[in-house]
């Protein structure tokens, strides 16, 4: 294992800091090695729930100047599919490699549920995806809005896990964020990942005059966030221990350092697949390196939560 | 950029058959090779994948074949009427002396804007194009006249009765043809691979899988056994990538990301 | 004045939908008025205050690759000096052109006590700031989060506009746009400007790290806010029959556009003058034309809206 | 972008004056003119406009004086430190024959480096430098090397005693000179301005205003008269621009966009 990018997460050590983010390659086994083989330290699936999902018609992802949009709907094949696929992962990959599940539901005890259910796919984190803007006109609002929901979300996956750690991902849409990650850390989460899309936002063709996603809007992702994502990253840190996957708009080994300084144990890389592919993870890695024996850094700890003051 | 959503008017429309329909537009990108496709905005309705039939001229051509809602949905579109288009997306089929083009249904769509670059280079090649019926196989005017073509199919309405894969044996054993291009139902390359494989011919081939974004990222074209995907990587996949995909021949994944019949 | 696209708002006509957003360009008499040379159907100035502030140190304004990041922190020379820009501007620019005055207040009772003061100028609007992110840390969150605050303020500086219309300037970081919206139209709001910077994010140079803005924290603007603000607009169409500023990362005619098919009476346009300069608004109203010559339209409002199902 | 934050270290720095120093950096961007500026970011302290004095085989220079809080923390900035600079912004001088540079103050700091260009073009010019005292004004040798250069002092520690405008009228009477460049003390600038007006020459003048982006949005320099940004449109104006411009000689707006004396 790389000496210098190992990093350590809830007593498991990967060979780098950088993860792939939910939703993005996250569907099959292969998809998601092929992630590792390029350097990735974890990958995290697709958020899945109980039922199959067909999610939303298409367009579903839309790229526009600042990022990407998305009304994917949590589209997924379900629990049984997915624990087949880990389990393949987990064959393939070997025991040391990273494998993070995200679930969802559409109720809380469901959460428990699908948890109950992912967990004999032994993947070494649960990811709490309580913050999916895109099912909101069928949810409400999403639960990660709402501190109750979160406590209460919590505590029932928390349970439901056992002993794998447990990660909540969180939304910047709630009345404070500092609150919100203090709830997580109070009822038993492990670890937070931060940030989910923002908005939704909205694009219309002016053509036909009408929005362009099938599901009218979608949650931005991509550069847009970036500095939505690292302010995040960085007020987490600076008020909990928990350690912290810092994801949002990152696409280059400085935005990656950003989010380490902001204090982020891991940094997560959704869209930045859609910017630099799959070898994102490669370039970012070995430019994390350059730039570590340049300074003369032996452990990316050194410099974790730095810009904190 | 070409993965933004950008509507254009349709410019002409050409009925194939009453269920099967060209639609003409003015070429929205330069970088179109045959095989690379783009995705098809309805609005109101849905976003499909459709591979390029032709580009000549500065007019795109695609061609569609209704076989469910949003396909049927395109037989009624109408000329003026504004269609998204986002693309080109994914690899095409490079250039190769010496091939044969087989194409089955409405893969013979992508093989239809190859034979135009193929003769522009002053290429020999042949064709074999299958159907269940003459009204399945589009574009035999324009086939016969550029190549020698072989018709073949279910019915025998059109040219021999069979299979195209009956025919391809005796195709590729002649020696002067040395690379195989192909397009169509799974079943039918699956065979095309096996046979090219037995006599050591080079292919490349056009594969379809269910697909969402076209741009790399969803996750949904991905193939078994290599983590290869179609929407990037192919639809086109040369032997040796075709070769590393474990899950040729089985139940296509859904819309979830299930395969169909589990 | 141009028929094609002028432009009536509050019982006024403007020769163009455009305005320029507040914190542009915005300070002194000669300023605003070369963009309303420029094209800008009105103006709208710095947000005042009762007493001159000198903001936050620099870097205040910081662009990144999906937009701006601003921490000015409300510097502004105070109602007094303003009202005498306003006066000045309005000599210079003659009673048909459009000044849209912003006003903020420390508490609630100061936002009317800036209102009357400001009236005085004779602005063709009011323009509430209850939204900006860059003084939370003085203020505590901003009071465009809250809807008592909100309520309140809104028929606070409706007595004191006396006959001036007022439009509250709401920002996206509110537990409903569409109630606080609701809200502003049942307390007296003649319309809404929508939306005010987003987040706010963080930059870390990654040499010295440490945040970049002096403030550390700043709002983010521009492109990467515009899918947000355009569904901002949308919704708070759809939801009241308030006429809306629709301001938010247009930097095009097709942006500009959207912004009008989703509901918009006016576009704003900030941190577009950065992307296309001063001569943005010229760009886009010679664009809007040709588009409207194309398409046989006589004016924008057969077009407004019209993305709304 | 040359608009975002970089921070670049310090290569080396040498003393003009107790209270006067040059920092040197690798050059951060190509098209650096002289009268253009950096805004210099100092962590943890505030980010201000300074001028580039020179630009040589990839080294820039720029050249502070310490008159105040900022001013005087850079005066602590050691070798290796990152200092953040962004740039160059706004429009600097352009090249013409046969001209008078006059400069007072700090304002001789892009002089220098039009100096530079102006040379090696191998044009003829003639500099005229004021200051306080001699440890006022920077560069006394280059300058002297590089042309006909007069110094003036107020209190006649170098060169002539009073003030540069004195001697200024005499030089420009000379038919040899036929264009003006000035930076320095807004007294000096409007009195320049005066002078050149009198005998019909052509002129560019740097200015200085309180500034906050560098980058044309904030509004802070606009300067009355005209709507000219000094930042973006400045700090370099011909003589048109100039004489557009209705508060020359005025206080200054500072940090809250109040003119100081009001
Ligand atoms: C790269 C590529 C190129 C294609 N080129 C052509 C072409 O040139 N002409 C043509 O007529 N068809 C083409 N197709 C197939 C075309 O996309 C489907 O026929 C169309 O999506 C059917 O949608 P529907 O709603 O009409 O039918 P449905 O009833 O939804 O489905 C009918 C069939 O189409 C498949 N299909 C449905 N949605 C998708 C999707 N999003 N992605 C891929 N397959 C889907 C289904 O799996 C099923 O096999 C291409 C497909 C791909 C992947
Ligand atoms: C285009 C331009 C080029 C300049 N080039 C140089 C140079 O090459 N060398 C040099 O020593 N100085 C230069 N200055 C002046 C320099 O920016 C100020 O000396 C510095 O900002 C003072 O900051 P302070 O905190 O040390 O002093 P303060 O006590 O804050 O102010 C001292 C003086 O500097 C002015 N000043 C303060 N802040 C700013 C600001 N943000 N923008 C403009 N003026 C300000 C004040 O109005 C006052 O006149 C330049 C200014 C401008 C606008
Ligand atoms: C196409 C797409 C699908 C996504 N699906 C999920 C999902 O299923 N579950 C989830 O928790 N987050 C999902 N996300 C959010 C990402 O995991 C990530 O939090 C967000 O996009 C910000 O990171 P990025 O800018 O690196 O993409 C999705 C994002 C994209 C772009
Ligand atoms: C530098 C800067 C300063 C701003 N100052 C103010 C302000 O004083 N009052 C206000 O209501 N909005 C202010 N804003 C917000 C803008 O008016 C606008 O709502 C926001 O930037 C989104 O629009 P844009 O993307 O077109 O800039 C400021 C924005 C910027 C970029
Ligand atoms: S269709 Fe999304 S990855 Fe291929
Ligand atoms: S300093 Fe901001 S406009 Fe010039």
């Amino acid at each position: 294992m790389d000496e210098l990018l190992k990093t350590s997460f809830l007593g498991k050590t990967y060979p780098s800091p950088l993860v792939l983010a939910s939703g993005v390659l996250g569907l099959t086994a292969d998809s998601m090695k092929r992630v590792l083989d390029a350097g990735a330290g974890a990958v995290t699936t697709k958020s899945f729930g109980l039922e199959p999902r067909k999610g939303h018609p298409c367009p579903a992802i839309l790229p526009f100047d600042g990022g990407l949009l998305n009304a994917v709907g949590l589209s997924n094949p379900g629990v049984d599919e997915m624990v087949k696929e880990i389990r393949k992962l987990r064959e393939q990959a070997g025991l040391s490699s990273g494998i993070f599940a995200s679930v969802f539901g559409r109720t809380h005890e469901e959460f428990g549920e699908v948890t109950r259910r992912a967990v004999e796919s032994k993947p070494d984190l649960i990811e709490v995806n309580v913050s999916c803007p895109n099912v909101s006109s069928e949810f409400g609002t999403p639960f990660g809005s709402h501190e109750r929901d979160v406590e209460h979300i919590t505590r029932i996956v928390k349970k439901a896990a056992g002993n794998i750690p447990i990660s909540i991902k969180l939304t910047i849409h709630c009345p404070s964020l500092i609150r919100m990650a203090k709830i997580c850390e109070e009822n038993g989460a492990d670890a937070i990942t931060a940030i989910n899309t923002v908005g939704p936002g909205m694009l219309i063709d002016t053509g036909v005059m009408k929005p362009i996603l099938a599901h009218k809007v979608g949650g931005v992702s991509g550069p847009a966030i970036f500095p939505l994502a690292l302010k995040a990253v960085y007020e987490i840190c600076g008020n909990t221990r928990l350690p912290v996957i810092g994801t949002g708009g990152v696409r280059t080994a400085d935005e990656a350092l950003q989010m380490i300084m902001a204090g982020a144990r891991m940094v997560g890389i959704g869209s930045g697949v859609y910017y630099g592919d799959i070898e994102l993870f490669t370039h970012i890695n070995r430019e994390l390196r350059s730039w570590m024996i340049e300074k003369n850094i032996k452990n990316l700890k050194e410099v974790r939560g730095i810009a904190y003051e | 950029m070409s993965d933004q959503m950008k509507t254009y008017p349709v410019l002409n429309i050409k009925s194939h058959s009453p269920v099967m329909k060209s639609f003409y537009f003015s070429q929205p990108e330069s970088d179109i090779q045959p095989g690379r496709f783009f995705n098809v905005w309805l609005p109101g309705v849905d976003e499909k994948p459709f591979s390029v039939s032709d580009v000549f001229q500065g007019i795109m051509e695609i061609t569609v074949k209704a076989v469910g809602p949003f396909s049927r949905k395109m037989m009624d579109v109408r000329r003026g009427d504004l269609v998204g288009l986002r693309g080109p997306f994914g690899k095409g089929f490079s250039h190769h002396q010496h091939a044969l083009l087989v194409g089955g249904g409405m893969g013979i769509v992508p093989l239809r804007y190859l034979t135009r670059l193929l003769r522009q280079q002053g290429f020999y090649f042949e064709v074999l194009l299958g159907g269940r019926c003459s009204q399945d196989i589009p574009f035999q005017t324009d086939f016969s006249e550029w190549a020698p073509t072989t018709f073949v199919t279910d019915d025998g309405s059109l040219g021999y009765k069979g299979a195209v894969t009956d025919y391809m044996q005796d195709k590729i054993r002649e020696s002067h043809l040395s690379f195989v291009y192909s397009s169509g139902p799974e079943a039918m390359l699956v065979k095309v691979m096996d046979l090219a494989a037995q006599v050591g011919l080079d292919y490349e081939i056009s594969f379809e899988r269910y697909m969402k974004c076209g741009i790399g990222i969803c996750g949904q074209c991905v193939v078994d056994g290599s983590g290869i995907r179609l929407c990037k990587e192919g639809p086109v996949l040369t032997r040796q990538e075709a070769e590393k995909v474990s899950e040729w021949g089985m139940p296509h994944r859904d819309a979830t990301g299930r395969r169909n019949t589990r």
